[in-house]
């Protein structure tokens, strides 16, 4: 079935993040697509997420497509002007992508290009409407297309830490509901009792709702969450059930899979996120008996 | 022995001065990365004062065991020339191009001529200088079989019929007419580690020493236990040769300016060197020996030494008296010694008696090595002692000089190991970086090697040496007993006892008499092959045998040693051991080799000063370095530092680094970096991390790994640390002083309390650093405000070194310190917004409570448990109890982590400052050169194979195989790359067709270990 | 592949006590791979009843051979060099292999070490099970590949029994309902209405019904 | 039966328990004379085989020291040797020896103490249970 | 009317019908038959005897039929196709019938492993859909299984099992189907303590039809007591008693347990007949048949109509 069906008919979806190569090396991302085929809905891949220069997610979702991997493609304002953006947009569609994720993009100064300039031609809620024009034949200065694309659109949740914080990103997210967003995708999600209100205040906004799982690699890592990003609900109580374990990478996998699960009759779909650990997937999949 | 065959020009060289354990670690790690070395030695035998110790603390390891393997190394080395009996007259030039003026005096034997049978010794031992000196003054008589060079030397003064002396020796090598020779060297660099000599304390009447015979130095008492020493091992009195019932240890003789001529700095090593001796004798003599230490203050503050200090009084029952002896005296007519002390909360003088004295004598600078500082233009301080790097204690006042050991400071054995691997690098990269040597390959070698004899076809022809290891082996069995058993067992041609096999003359015969005798096998009853495999195996190839024609029955580790008390019983397990390994040998089959490409890429995890250190050192010898910091900037610890005890700027220093770091070509720094992954083998593994904000995942190919990790400052929830505005640990004291002078000016009482949190049940090392912390502090708030009263409340002042120095200042300056122990701590209590704290004063009897407008409590530091803990489980390292990574041996590689190509510095190690960690650094720079030097690494042979015609292609070993090597091949069987296997063995103990053999380990080898074993039994 | 367990010690015994020497053979071929009569079982039983045998007080003679495979003559026709020097045979591979060295060799008793248990495949290292009981007809075409005779408690051909829970057979929590398996295929491959039909009786002669089977090629055969 | 010296096996890991053995060693850490040390790499390397051919061959206890949990040097080594331990301890009570004589045990390489300890409890146990059977009918 | 059978009468007619159960005993005691029948006598309009029940060995259940159908009632003969090949079953139908039995209902039966002789073999030579099939071309046809004629054919009232509550749960209404596609006029369903999953399963039913194609009638058993509960509850495979029932049972002091289990069973078949599709009701009161009465009694299922 389809991304796209299964959204229709509120079955349970997943969805799982596959990163392009910084450099030519492609066997990774075809091994680990792979592995996943037939086991998960589609993959998504992210585009220079963070402000990585690597290849571009436009390349490697024709590369996914092309070994029968429904994928979804990542595109965002930071780096590209509406000219590109609706040229990529229009590319993507010819060469068989069907689903674009508007996300939001982080500023430059974390990136490895730190001193290169964000474009910023359009915003998010932008780029959706102009995805929109183009499915309607038009680009975005009314010059009539020769054939319409289509697309299913989906948006991010931009991360918070406080009721007030996700009223914000509700508000914004609403925007770009309103615009042509079909589904939203959380942040990462670890303790799944403690964010359950904040996944309910989600669902109010009408679309169905995925949520990111997040890959625990070890101790430091959940620690780093935990210390850094004031959001993350990763309690106490899991960072002492991970520096327990005898085998963390094994206990990470268990949690995510564990939390696919716990997620199963909450939300509309999850997003695996594994940052590098993309052969594991097939592991949390095990686990969560998908 | 000069055979490199690289273009040399004449100032590429490095000398080296000193063959202690130093100078030996110096020339062999700059050997190993490929640079020629001039090794100079005044002694006629290099080793230094290691070679005088009975066994080393921690571990008690037998020093001569853990040395010899190095002495002959230095030897094979050939990169390294090695001129014994040689003085440095002058050195002349400048960094990157000295003329040293060296000066070899006559031994009056042919070094190439003699075989060192000893027929000179035994005809004229007057005139021979090699004796295993009775004389327990003279402990630097004695030499020992594995000396290096192995050769006589003679004392021609002393000889009255030369003509004589001459003809006595068989092989024609005495050469009366021996003349000094003068050489001139040119090098580009110069490491000094010619040692230290040790306080004499014959002026110091009311110790007796110089007329008492009982009375005796901490070496002479080493000597007295030494296997080898005068007494062969038997722990005697000097005045009568009887065995002592009470044994006194008096420290700090000759140090912290105690008595007349003492230096005025802590010596460092004394107090662990007299725990040693006192458990070593408790251990031999149990309950028949007393054993007491008067000290001043316990400084064992190296890595797990506490723990060392525990076990000595819980489980020893070694005494310890908090008291400096003012008197040794023997009273007329008794052979009793008297010994006069007070103890520190009595005035009452108190007198016990003893049957002998050990007087624990530091470390001075000897009148030769001042001069020869004085001919390099080295500044020397007020005791004599080159001035060095407020950073970096091995780099001198003069450019292209380094030093190490004990010339440097006084200092343990590992800390000369890691200043000497400082000390080589340092010097290493005045050559600059490594370039393209072309070499020329070696064709001799090469046809060395086409050399090997084809013995596939022969039957096997075994030879068994056993040595004796002095003492370790032969004083508990008859090895002849066992060369007899040995001779009798099937196949075997030749048996032998062989001394001390791992001397070079016992190299030498065993090698001459395989080739004489055409052995094919070869057994070696001694030692554990853990460390001496390697050097066997050497010796084999040497006599053109496939190396691994060789089995070693550990008949000392597992015999001798485990059973001390029945000599039959180890004798009959020693034949065993014996005999197992000889079925074994019979089955065993010439193998080659696997060797991989090295990766020169270099991993430091930890960006602090250790970590940086490391990586611009290796990255401007042209690697490069991959630098993963986990938190968001670089600098780590020192961040935090302002000066150090010197007063040298940490913030300047850092802050230079840390530039130089960001803007080296070579260096990539990944901040906010965790390691996730890791795979590999030695000479290539690869790393996963995250790294970032965004936590971007990335794999790093290295060759080599760093882990300079760092530890954690210690916040222990006691004396209202975090409560009360006005207790602060050291380090935020630090920073109030320069911050808020001001207020300091205020203040009237300050209370500093130290072992806070260290030396505990939970955490019971000692933090090393606090000491000199306290000091430090309590000296800058005096000069803010000379009118404050600070208190120091401490256990053992551990200000070693200089240090103490600064201590002494500090009393001098008015700073009071008082001992509590830790039966009665000190209380704090708030009140207001100051806090009271009450102490025990011994010297009055009674409770004192101090109201204080600051505490400082010292907290010390504690392992990073969590980074160490997941560290260890991504890389498969061990770790010590209390959460810091464990070096490979504590002693001899300090710094070098028990799988290839991983290396420890800095706090990650243990407590540590910040010229100890930058030394460290340096130290593990110079080991990572080591490998780095080379092309290629050895992956040895012991690999697991299959016999394709019959597999059964069952899966077994794919499926179990823990690093999935084995698959099944286009032929249809499992094949298994030789490279990639990691030697486990596991697939072959599982394979059910017995299609899979662990080359070393194979089934029939292992069995006829079985078989042999109950062969002896049953028969 | 053909799985086999070996046979308890005691009852190897009783086997071989009137002997003095034996030949204790292995077969390079699904026994090895099932671990129960590869080269290294061969080792560990004639250890075993060597020990086992001394306990008794006697002392035999093992020897130990493995043959590529026993169950062709060409394979056992490699014994003849050795097999003069046995009181009897103790074969370690499946019936088919015990027989055919007994029929090469008639005076000499050979009995087997294993008890042949079943086609099966690898589940994982070390656990093999069921998956074919050779019924001659095969009908796996209509069971989404999965077989009701081989994997059935009851041989169902038409659907699960009563007692199937959460994908389990009622006879034990460890096997699966093969009927859960089929449905789950099937479902998988859309193919649901498959179920619906009913399997007529199963004609059993090729599964045995009418005594020993035998395939013949007349084009291979000689 | 009171001159009972029983002839007891170890095999020992090269990165742990054999590691561990020296340090008894440079310890002096006495344990019972009746413990022989045969060295591999890994504990995972010891064959079902090499433990029933030793007691055939006359051992009266064998036992197979690896590292500590989660320590192996070849990640799980040590595991699968524990559970080949389990499989041959059940195959030996076939054979009528007490499967006590067989054991896994687990150290550090600086547990000397450890070590010391193991060797002395298993002698003690082997002796408290006599000659093996298989060795006591072979001497009789 | 495909037969004589009074139970098909009693069901063509539209009432709600009953059948009972007896257990043969294990042992040639052929008044037990007599005396456990007795209770029923009135009761129910067929009574099912059971085939080695459990896999347990007991009175062959045709020669209990017999028993029963001497005392003037109506048994109902089990057949499980694990204790016999097809020929020994057709045998058995045809002489069942030819001594007056007319209702029959074909079982896989227990698994052996279950049983007093678990190393027996299980025979299965043709399962419970095509024993239906055989009986069902035995009486319509007039053929053996094997094809031959068949003079005299049995006009047997064939009866099948379903269980509602066995996984996968989607695949039981189609199993049902397959049933009544093979030949089976009427239904016993497994005892039914989980209504709303019952429920949810005739939903299914009625939708494909197929309760009008034949008769299902709901099983109910009586909880004798808190221990039974929880046996059927965890030991009993594909049984579906909900932890409601239990607790309900644990509710309750020991000697009123049984009355409570009473009234259970009444309610339930008083939910039952709220169902579509329900054409009547097995009650299995093993070792426990005097009960029936009172049950039948309080659900208003008596008297039983005369056909």
């Amino acid at each position: 079935m389809s991304f796209q069906k299964r959204l229709a008919s509120h079955e349970f979806a997943v969805l799982a993040e596959i990163h392009t190569p910084k450099g030519i090396n492609i066997s990774r991302l075809i091994n680990d697509a792979r592995r996943l085929k037939g086991r998960i809905d589609a993959v998504i891949v992210p585009d220079m997420e963070n402000g990585i220069m690597r290849m571009s997610a436009l390349a490697g979702g024709v590369l996914l497509q092309q070994q029968g991997v429904e994928t979804i493609m990542h595109m965002y304002c930071r780096d590209r002007n509406r000219m590109a953006l609706q040229g990529d947009a229009l590319a993507a569609h010819v060469l068989g992508i069907q689903n674009i994720i508007v996300a939001d993009s982080a500023d430059m100064s974390e990136s490895d290009h730190s001193d290169a300039q964000a474009v910023s031609d359009l915003n998010e809620t932008d780029l959706i409407k102009a995805l929109k024009t183009l499915q309607k034949g038009k680009d975005l200065s009314g010059f009539d297309l020769d054939g319409a694309p289509d697309f299913t659109i989906g948006c991010t949740l931009a991360p918070f830490s406080s009721d007030q914080e996700l009223n914000q990103a509700l508000e914004q997210a609403r925007a770009k509901i309103e615009a042509g967003a079909r589904y939203i995708i959380t942040p990462p999600v670890f303790d799944i009792a403690s964010c359950l209100p904040a996944l309910e205040k989600i669902k109010t906004l009408g679309v169905p709702v995925i949520a990111t799982v997040f890959l625990l690699k070890s101790l430091a890592i959940a620690q780093y969450i935990a210390n850094s990003e004031p959001g993350a609900n990763i309690t106490d109580e899991l960072i002492r059930r991970i520096r327990k374990s005898s085998d963390r990478e094994q206990e990470g996998i268990a949690i995510a899979g564990e939390n696919i699960i716990a997620l199963k009759d909450k939300v509309q779909g999850v997003v695996i996120q594994t940052l590098g650990w993309e052969h594991k997937l097939p592991e949390i999949l095990d686990v969560a008996g998908i | 022995m000069q055979n490199s065959n690289k273009t040399q020009t004449p100032n590429n060289k490095i000398l080296v001065v000193g063959g202690g354990l130093g100078g030996i670690r110096t020339a062999l790690d700059l050997a190993e990365a490929e640079k020629d070395v001039v090794l100079v030695d005044n002694d006629f035998t290099i080793g230094g004062l290691m070679t005088q110790l009975d066994r080393t603390f921690p571990t008690n390891n037998c020093d001569l065991c853990t040395i010899s393997p190095h002495l002959s190394e230095s030897n094979r080395q050939e990169h390294i020339e090695l001129m014994s009996m040689t003085s440095v007259e002058n050195i002349s030039g400048e960094k990157g191009n000295f003329t040293a003026s060296l000066r070899t005096a006559p031994r009056y034997i042919n070094l190439d001529k003699c075989t060192g049978c000893g027929e000179c010794y035994s005809a004229f031992p007057e005139c021979v200088r090699f004796t295993p000196g009775l004389d327990h003054r003279a402990p630097t008589c004695m030499r020992y079989p594995q000396a290096t060079p192995q050769a006589f030397s003679i004392d021609l003064k002393k000889c009255e019929d030369v003509q004589a002396l001459v003809k006595v020796c068989p092989a024609g090598a005495i050469n009366p007419d021996d003349m000094p020779i003068n050489r001139e060297v040119k090098c580009a660099s110069v490491v000094l580690s010619p040692g230290a000599s040790l306080f004499d304390p014959s002026h110091l009447d009311y110790l007796g020493y110089a007329n008492l015979p009982d009375v005796v130095t901490s070496l002479e008492f080493e000597r007295i236990l030494s296997a080898s020493g005068p007494t062969g091992g038997k722990l005697v009195r000097p005045s009568n040769g009887e065995q002592p019932k009470k044994v006194a240890w008096i420290q700090c003789i000759g140090s912290r300016g105690l008595q007349k001529g003492a230096g005025s700095y802590c010596s460092n090593a004394c107090c662990m060197f007299a725990l040693k001796e006192a458990i070593v004798t408790k251990e031999r003599f149990q309950e028949d020996i007393e054993t007491t230490i008067f000290y001043m203050d316990m400084r064992t503050f190296g890595k797990d030494y506490e723990l060392y200090l525990n076990r000595a009084k819980n489980e020893y029952g070694v005494r310890f008296i908090r008291s400096r002896p003012h008197s040794v005296l023997q009273p007329e007519g008794e052979t009793d010694l008297l010994l006069n002390y007070t103890l520190e909360d009595t005035t009452e003088p108190l007198q016990e008696k003893f049957d002998m004295v050990v007087l624990s004598t530091g470390f001075k600078t000897s009148e030769a090595t001042r001069e020869l500082a004085s001919k390099l233009g080295l500044e020397l301080n007020d005791n004599f002692f080159p001035v060095t790097d407020g950073f970096n204690p091995v780099v001198t006042s003069k450019k292209g000089v380094y030093v190490a050991g004990t010339f440097e400071s006084p200092k343990d054995i590992p800390e000369t190991m890691v200043q000497a691997s400082a000390a080589a690098f340092m010097a290493a990269s005045e050559l600059g970086p490594a370039t393209e040597t072309v070499v020329a390959e070696d064709e001799d070698e090469a046809a060395e090697e086409l050399l090997e004899r084809d013995v596939s076809l022969e039957e096997p022809k075994v030879g068994v040496f056993i040595c004796d290891c002095g003492e370790n082996i032969g004083g508990l069995v008859d090895v002849n007993t066992l060369v007899e058993h040995a001779a009798k067992l099937p196949y075997v041609a030749v048996a032998k006892a062989e001394g001390h096999g791992c001397s070079r003359i016992s190299m030498e015969n065993i090698r001459q008499t395989i080739e004489e005798e055409q052995l094919n096998r070869v057994v070696i009853g001694g030692c554990s092959p853990r460390t001496h495999q390697a050097k066997f195996e050497d010796l084999l190839q040497k006599a053109k045998l496939n190396k691994y024609l060789l089995e070693i029955a550990n008949i000392r580790d597992q015999a001798t040693w485990v059973h001390p008390n029945n000599p039959e019983k180890a004798t009959e397990k020693a034949k065993d051991l014996i005999q197992m390994s000889v079925g074994a040998v019979v089955k065993a089959q010439p193998l080659a080799e696997q060797s991989l490409p090295m990766n020169k890429n270099v991993l430091v995890v930890g960006g602090g000063v250790t970590g940086m250190t490391a990586a611009l050192n290796l990255a401007d010898q042209g690697f490069q370095i991959y630098l993963a910091e986990k938190s968001d900037k670089l600098g780590g610890m020192a961040n935090n530092l302002l000066k150090t005890l010197e007063g040298n700027d940490v913030q300047a220093f850092v802050g230079d680094m840390v530039d130089r770091v960001k803007n080296h070509e070579k260096i990539q720094v990944f901040t906010r970096a965790i390691i996730v992954d890791h795979s590999g083998m030695p000479g290539m593994f690869t790393t996963g991390m995250q790294s970032g904000k965004q936590m971007f995942y990335r794999q790093i190919e290295h060759g080599i790994t760093i882990l300079a990790t760092g530890a954690l400052s210690n916040r222990p929830k006691q004396y209202l640390l975090d409560e009360s505005s006005v207790v602060r640990t050291q380090l935020e004291t630090q920073r109030f002083i320069a911050d808020n002078p001001d207020q300091v000016k205020q203040w009237e009482n300050v209370v500093m309390i130290q072992c806070v949190g260290s030396r505990t049940q939970e955490n019971p090392n000692c933090s090393r650093i606090c000491c000199q912390n306290a000091v430090k502090n309590a000296l800058a708030i005096l000069d803010v405000n000379p009118e404050a009263r600070v208190f120091v409340l401490y256990r053992d002042m551990r200000t070693y070194g200089f240090q103490e120095n600064y201590y002494r200042l500090a009393r001098e300056k008015g700073v009071i310190f008082v001992r509590y122990t830790t039966d009665r701590p000190p209380v704090v209590e708030a009140e207001g917004d100051k806090v009271n704290v009450t102490y025990y004063d011994s010297i009055l009897s009674m409770n004192v409570s101090v109201t204080a407008d600051n505490l400082s409590l010292s907290t010390g530091l504690i392992a990073d448990t969590d980074s160490t803990e997941e560290l260890s489980m991504i890389f498969k390292l061990p770790r010590t109890a209390d959460g810091y990574f464990l070096e490979d041996h504590v002693k001899l590689r300090p710094v070098d982590m028990p799988v290839p190509g991983f290396f420890v510095a800095g706090t990650a190690h243990s407590p540590k400052l910040i010229r100890e960690s930058i030394t460290q650094a340096n130290a593990v720079s110079a080991r990572a050169h080591t490998m780095l030097a080379r092309d290629e690494i050895n992956l040895g042979a012991g690999i697991a194979k299959v016999d394709g015609t019959r597999c059964a292609a069952c899966l077994v070993c794919v499926r179990a195989c823990p690093f999935d090597i084995p698959f099944i091949n286009a032929e249809g069987y499992s094949e298994i790359d030789p490279a990639k296997c990691h030697g486990c063995g596991v697939c072959a103990s599982e394979c059910p067709a017995k299609a899979i053999q662990l080359m070393q380990f194979e089934d029939d080898r292992i069995l006829a270990k079985v078989e042999q074993l109950f062969e002896r039994v049953i028969a | 592949m053909i799985t086999a367990e070996r046979k308890p010690l005691e009852e190897l015994i009783e086997y071989i006590k009137p002997y003095k020497r034996i030949l204790l053979l292995g077969c390079n071929e699904c026994v090895t791979v099932c671990a129960a009569g590869g080269r290294k079982e061969v080792g560990l039983l004639a250890s075993g009843l060597q020990m086992a045998m001394l306990k008794n007080g006697k002392n035999i003679e093992i020897q130990q051979h493995t043959l590529e495979r026993q169950c062709d003559p060409e394979y056992v026709e490699e014994l003849v060099q050795m097999i003069d020097g046995a009181d009897a045979v103790m074969s370690m591979a499946c019936g088919c292999g015990v027989q055919q060295v007994a029929m090469r060799y008639k005076d000499k008793p050979v009995f087997p070490a294993v008890n042949t248990k079943f086609m099966g495949a690898s589940e994982r290292q070390g656990v093999w099970a069921e998956r074919c009981q050779g019924c001659g007809n095969c009908l796996l075409g209509a069971t989404g590949g999965i077989c009701p005779i081989a994997r059935c408690a009851k041989q169902l051909m038409n659907g699960p029994c009563g007692g199937s829970v959460t994908g389990h057979c009622e006879i034990s929590e460890d096997v699966d309902c093969a009927w859960q398996l089929i449905w789950d295929r099937l479902k998988a491959l859309g193919q649901t209405e498959r179920y619906l039909e009913i399997m007529p009786a199963k004609d059993w002669r090729p599964a045995g019904g009418s005594g020993p089977r035998k395939i013949i090629r007349e084009d291979l055969a000689e | 039966m009171e001159n009972f010296e029983p002839v007891i096996v170890a095999f020992c890991c090269h990165y742990c328990a054999y590691t561990a053995a020296d340090m008894a060693g440079s310890q002096r850490l006495p344990y019972p004379a009746n413990v022989k040390i045969i060295r591999v790499p890994c504990s995972g390397k010891v064959d079902a085989l090499h433990i029933v051919k030793a007691f055939e061959k006359g051992a009266d206890g064998v036992y197979v020291a690896g590292c500590l949990e989660g320590d192996c040097h070849f990640k799980n080594g040590n595991e699968r040797a524990a559970r080949r331990i389990d499989f041959v301890k059940k195959y030996l009570e076939e054979i009528g020896i007490e499967s006590e004589r067989l054991e896994m045990t687990t150290m550090s390489a600086g547990m000397g103490h450890r070590f010391a300890e193991v060797a002395t409890q298993m002698t003690e146990k082997i002796r408290a249970l006599g000659p093996s059977p298989v060795k006591a009918a072979q001497a009789a | 009317m495909k037969t004589e059978s009074k139970l098909e009468k009693v069901l063509k007619a539209g009432h709600l019908a009953v059948t009972g159960e007896c257990g043969p005993p294990r042992g040639a005691k052929p008044e037990e038959v007599i005396a456990k029948s007795k209770h029923l006598e009135g009761i129910v309009d067929a009574i099912n005897v059971t085939d080695n029940q459990t896999a347990m060995v007991r009175m062959s259940s045709l020669a209990a039929s017999v028993l029963i159908k001497q005392q003037g009632l109506n048994p109902l003969l089990q057949v499980t196709s694990r204790d016999r090949n097809r020929l020994a079953m057709q045998a058995d139908i045809i002489g069942a019938y030819s001594l007056g039995i007319d209702n029959m209902l074909c079982l896989s039966g227990d698994h052996t492993k279950f049983g007093d002789h678990p190393s027996a073999m299980n025979v299965h030579d043709i399962d419970s859909i095509q024993m239906i099939q055989m009986v069902k071309d035995m009486r319509d046809k007039g053929i053996f299984q094997g094809g031959a004629e068949l003079k005299g054919a049995p006009k047997m009232f064939i009866g099948a099992a379903a269980n509602p509550f066995a996984d996968p749960f989607e695949l039981r209404v189609m199993r049902l189907e397959k049933k009544i596609e093979a030949g089976a006029d009427f239904i016993q369903t497994q005892c039914i303590f989980n209504v709303d999953k019952f429920a949810t399963w005739m939903e299914g039913v009625c939708k494909r039809g197929l309760h009008k194609r034949c008769y299902i009638l709901a099983g109910v058993t009586p909880i004798k007591s808190l221990g039974a509960a929880k046996y059927m509850a965890n030991r009993v495979p594909g049984m579906d008693v909900p932890k409601e029932i239990v607790e309900r049972m644990a509710s309750v002091p020991k000697e009123k347990q049984a009355e409570e289990g009473v009234t259970i069973c009444v309610e339930t078949i008083e939910k039952l007949k709220q169902i579509e599709g329900v054409a009547g009701f097995h009650i299995m009161a093993i070792e426990w048949e005097e009960i029936v009465k009172e049950i039948c009694e309080r659900a208003g299922l008596l008297p039983r109509p005369q056909v």
